[in-house]
């Protein structure tokens, strides 16, 4: 049985403790969008600047929820800023991926989410890997994944 | 450890926690290696190795289809079945058992009332009336029928204690024709006034729905004293296997509605052009029964009444008042119980808000130390928004928890504040 | 006493029967003082050990309702309950869990999709094909339907050696928005022929239903070869235990229906003005699933999987035949075999009439021997009426029947014919 | 566990042999009734002569079934012709008292059918005692009343 030390790592409680780029922005120029987790009520408010070449200028994080929906949120925020749209969108399919290996093994597809798999992708996940352990606790995947997911939906709303 | 006698256990005495424990073999595992604590009896209840047994001797014995078979095992399977139904009710004080409606569970037998006697009973503007305390199970088919039915759904709201605000309830029914709420809640633990309800419903002209989940498992339960139409509730919360549930309902009611699942079982002849229903309590009953879950059943409810639904009741309420006492002395303003203040007013269900952590991460904690909570909304949705949560934690105990347990959830939750740190 | 190996078994090779009835606690029963010899399982099967200890060690160890428990046990359950769900899933060669449904019986998934599927899409005036072979399963759920929806039932009709007539298939077809029909009669054995009445039902424009409760148990199964849009059927005809049942179902298909039942589980967010449903499959299991009876039948399909579908098919072939040829050797005129005559094109069951002797009055004579036939109309009396029967004596095999078994049916109709010495 | 010497008794399997009153009478003046037993299928014709003074003239019995509805059927011919219709309402009673022992106490009701038990109501049964061992094969006893429910549905409808 997975221990605690696998779900909480110091950078998650870190990051729970000491949420980056929590706030709000003007809206516009920046886009608002609110994620919803059915399962444990966590909310999720992203406030999200791009500028005209397609850069995250500015990200801020707003909402309620558990240590790993916030902390994933605030490894996100900051994980992004800077980066291009494309690069952020290669960033949000690596962490799914890793996400999505014991989910899908559950869901008995065990083969789908090899190929974009967490190596394969190239992407650095950096201190995101933290969050790995998360899938040893398959409840817990909807916490981690609900900034990601809200993250797609701002981008695809962009446009 | 036992929780302390007092005198109104009545005849039955008082509940042997630590006898009533050993009778049950998932208390005895162990989780991240230590023994666990079970606290979460209002979503499933533990089974006594005498429901187990009786699975397996009826697999082992008499498993065969039931109410055709000429042949020995199947007249004992049916024997037992209708024994089992028999069991059921004179549990609840039903009249006859022609009003026991075996279902799969409680959101089935809510589902068959709702859909059932809804469909057949209700107009375009016809206004039923819930409460903000309600499951999903007594939510989502009205909501569904009033879709279809375009149906006038009306909430009776709550007071600051968690208790139903019946001020304007008279308004509320005037004109409704149902009333379904809950009898216990599986969130604040409120047990609500059931006679009073029903009485209102009926002066109103309205027919009364319970649901009955928290109630029969844990209360002394007599249909004729709640005076409703309709009471529903499960079986594996109550010692019961998975897979059972009961409609009980008065049999002119259920005598005019019309059926709901069509099948085997439910019917007296079916001809190319038609079919004619079978009696009650049958005709609700389409395809094989869950045969074994029923007479599983049956053996929870021989399991409770050696306990007695007195003791049972008065157990819960020491033992709540005692979780409750303990948790404020020990955490003061860092511990908010959700709820009615007077453990009286309540069955053994203990939702609560603890030094800001989230409930999810609290129950995680928590299972390191091998006590298992939940976490979550409890599917009451609406009940949480009206409440101003996301989530609460929920304790909940049966007959099997004591003294210890409530320390055990004591020294986890304080762990759980070291852990974080926050 | 095994039967006779063929060579067209297979990889899997033949069934070793007297290693499978060990397995199988019940059929070590006596009845009457007499080993019993059990030929019902067309109405139940009875259930090996390991279906049993499965059941056991559930509610030992980790019993805990499902989906939304942060804890250890509440986690194990929930894996242990998709575990198994993804076991269904590649025993019928679904595409994806979000088709496999479960619910308590055949019956619950005929009338999810009938009804469900049926309110959504058919109007007055509609018709749909169902066949003479049908079980009340799939004709009442459609009546009921008919009177709401006012619509139109036909009927494909048998030829004289029970099968079914597809002369007028196409026309019966043409402009329905239906088929619904059984890939195996309970009554005479008969297999259809599922790919050719689905491709029909598809080129008509009909969406297929097929009620696949006296299949899945007995052939090889696979979705996607049998070209149906809703296959139906249930566990406790395949080992498991009773309260568990199935319905696969096009994904596609499934996600334009309305949920059936409303409650717990089923929902993504309830708000008192309405409710948003979940995901597939969960969308239509409301309430606390049959936990530890949806993990029996996992532990069901295992077993079933290490015997091979191929050999279990190809040993009722076998075995059936043989009963055919010792039976009509033996009794002559005396005995007649209802359905097709051709053991390759029937499954396990033989119904007949044997004597003059009511069919009531020979399970009961063979209750003194410890066999057990079913006798009635099997719930299937259109059928019975189209063939001019009042009721048939039944006698039906499975995995652990072998050719002793069939020589106890044939020693115990004789003494039935003595004994009433008509 | 009841053997079948309990439910087949000698008389039993001779009526059903023999079937007493077997036929049909010409309708009028004979009422017609038919009754059915839906578990197993069994159908029975009732062909009822009542005289002006209430008598049981005559009766026919036609249909198909089990030995049991067969012979219940037949004795009860040959137990009512010549009663009166009080006479043979009284015995209906008595006989469905018998019947429903097993049924009720199954039903939990075992309190309500012995009111009108078989030695309470001081009817006769005679050759119909012979009946009795049905009860303890509870699926029967549907078997052994139709005749008995089909005689009462053509005396209310004679009125
Ligand atoms: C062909 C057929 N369809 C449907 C059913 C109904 O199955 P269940 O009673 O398990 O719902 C049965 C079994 O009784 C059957 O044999
Ligand atoms: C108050 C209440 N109503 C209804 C239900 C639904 O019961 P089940 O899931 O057994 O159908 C529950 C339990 O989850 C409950 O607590």
């Amino acid at each position: 049985m997975p221990g605690l030390e696998d779900l909480y790592r110091e950078i998650i409680l870190d990051h729970y403790r000491n949420p980056r780029n929590r706030g709000e922005l003007p809206v516009p120029p920046a886009h608002k969008v609110e994620g919803f987790n059915p399962l444990c009520g966590d909310e999720i408010v992203i406030y999200l600047e791009v500028s005209d070449d397609n850069v995250v200028n500015d990200i801020k994080i707003a909402g309620q929820g558990c240590s790993i929906s916030q902390s994933s949120a605030s490894m996100m925020s900051s994980a992004v800023k800077g980066k291009t749209v494309d690069e952020v969108r290669e960033l949000i399919r690596a962490f799914k991926s890793m996400m999505s290996i014991h989910e899908s093994s559950l869901e008995g597809e065990g083969g789908e989410g090899e190929d974009g798999a967490v190596n394969g992708s190239g992407v650095k996940l950096g201190d995101l890997e933290a969050l790995r352990g998360v899938v040893k606790f398959p409840v817990r995947i909807k916490c981690a994944t609900l900034a990601w997911n809200t993250l797609t939906q701002a981008l695809d709303e962009i446009g | 450890m036992a929780v302390t006698p007092t005198p109104a256990t009545g005849a039955c005495g008082r509940i042997d926690v630590a006898a009533v424990k050993r009778d049950f073999p998932l208390l005895h595992v162990h989780v991240h290696g230590r023994p666990i604590t079970y606290l979460d009896s209002a979503a499933t209840s533990q089974k006594p190795q005498a429901v187990l047994d009786r699975l397996d001797w009826y697999y082992r014995n008499i498993n065969a289809n039931v109410h055709r078979g000429v042949y020995s095992i199947a007249e004992e399977a049916t024997n037992q079945l209708e024994t089992a139904r028999d069991r059921v009710r004179s549990f609840i004080g039903a009249k006859s058992t022609a009003e026991v409606v075996f279902t799969k569970n409680a959101t089935e037998s809510l589902n068959l009332v709702i859909q059932g006697w809804g469909r057949a009973n209700l107009s375009p503007g016809d206004a039923v009336v819930l409460t903000h305390l309600e499951h999903h199970a007594n939510i989502v088919p009205w909501q569904i029928l009033a879709t279809e039915r375009e149906l006038e759904l009306r909430w009776v709201p709550l007071t600051a204690d968690g208790h139903l605000d019946t001020t304007h309830l008279d308004q509320l029914l005037d004109g409704a024709k149902a009333f379904s709420f809950t009898a216990m809640s599986n969130v604040l633990g409120t047990v609500t006034p059931v006679r009073e309800l029903a009485d209102a419903a009926r002066a109103a002209g309205a027919i009364s729905i319970v649901d009955a989940c928290q109630y029969v498992p844990h209360l002394p339960t007599d249909v004729q004293a709640m005076g409703a139409d309709f009471i529903a509730f499960s079986g594996h919360k109550m010692c019961g296997p998975t897979g059972i549930g009961v409609l009980w309902g008065r049999e002119e009611l259920l005598d005019a509605m019309p059926p709901f699942l069509g099948g085997g079982e439910m019917i007296r002849d079916v001809r190319l052009d038609g079919f004619t229903p079978n009696d009650l309590p049958w005709k609700f009953e389409a395809g094989t029964p869950p045969i074994a879950e029923a007479i599983g059943l049956g053996a929870a409810i021989e399991y409770l009444e050696t306990l007695g639904m007195v003791a049972v009741r008065q157990h819960e309420i020491d033992l709540v008042g005692h979780a409750m006492q303990v948790l404020t002395e020990r955490f003061g303003e860092r511990i908010q119980i959700h709820g009615p203040v007077n453990p009286q007013d309540r069955g053994g269900v203990l939702s609560f808000a603890f030094d800001n952590l989230h409930p999810h991460d609290i129950s995680q904690v928590l299972d390191q130390h091998g006590v298992c909570v939940r976490a979550g909304h409890h599917c009451a949705k609406p009940l949480m928004r009206v409440l101003g949560l996301q989530a609460t934690a929920r304790a909940s105990f049966y007959i099997y928890n004591d003294e210890a347990d409530v320390e055990a959830l004591a020294a986890a939750l304080e762990s759980a504040a070291d852990f974080f740190m926050l």
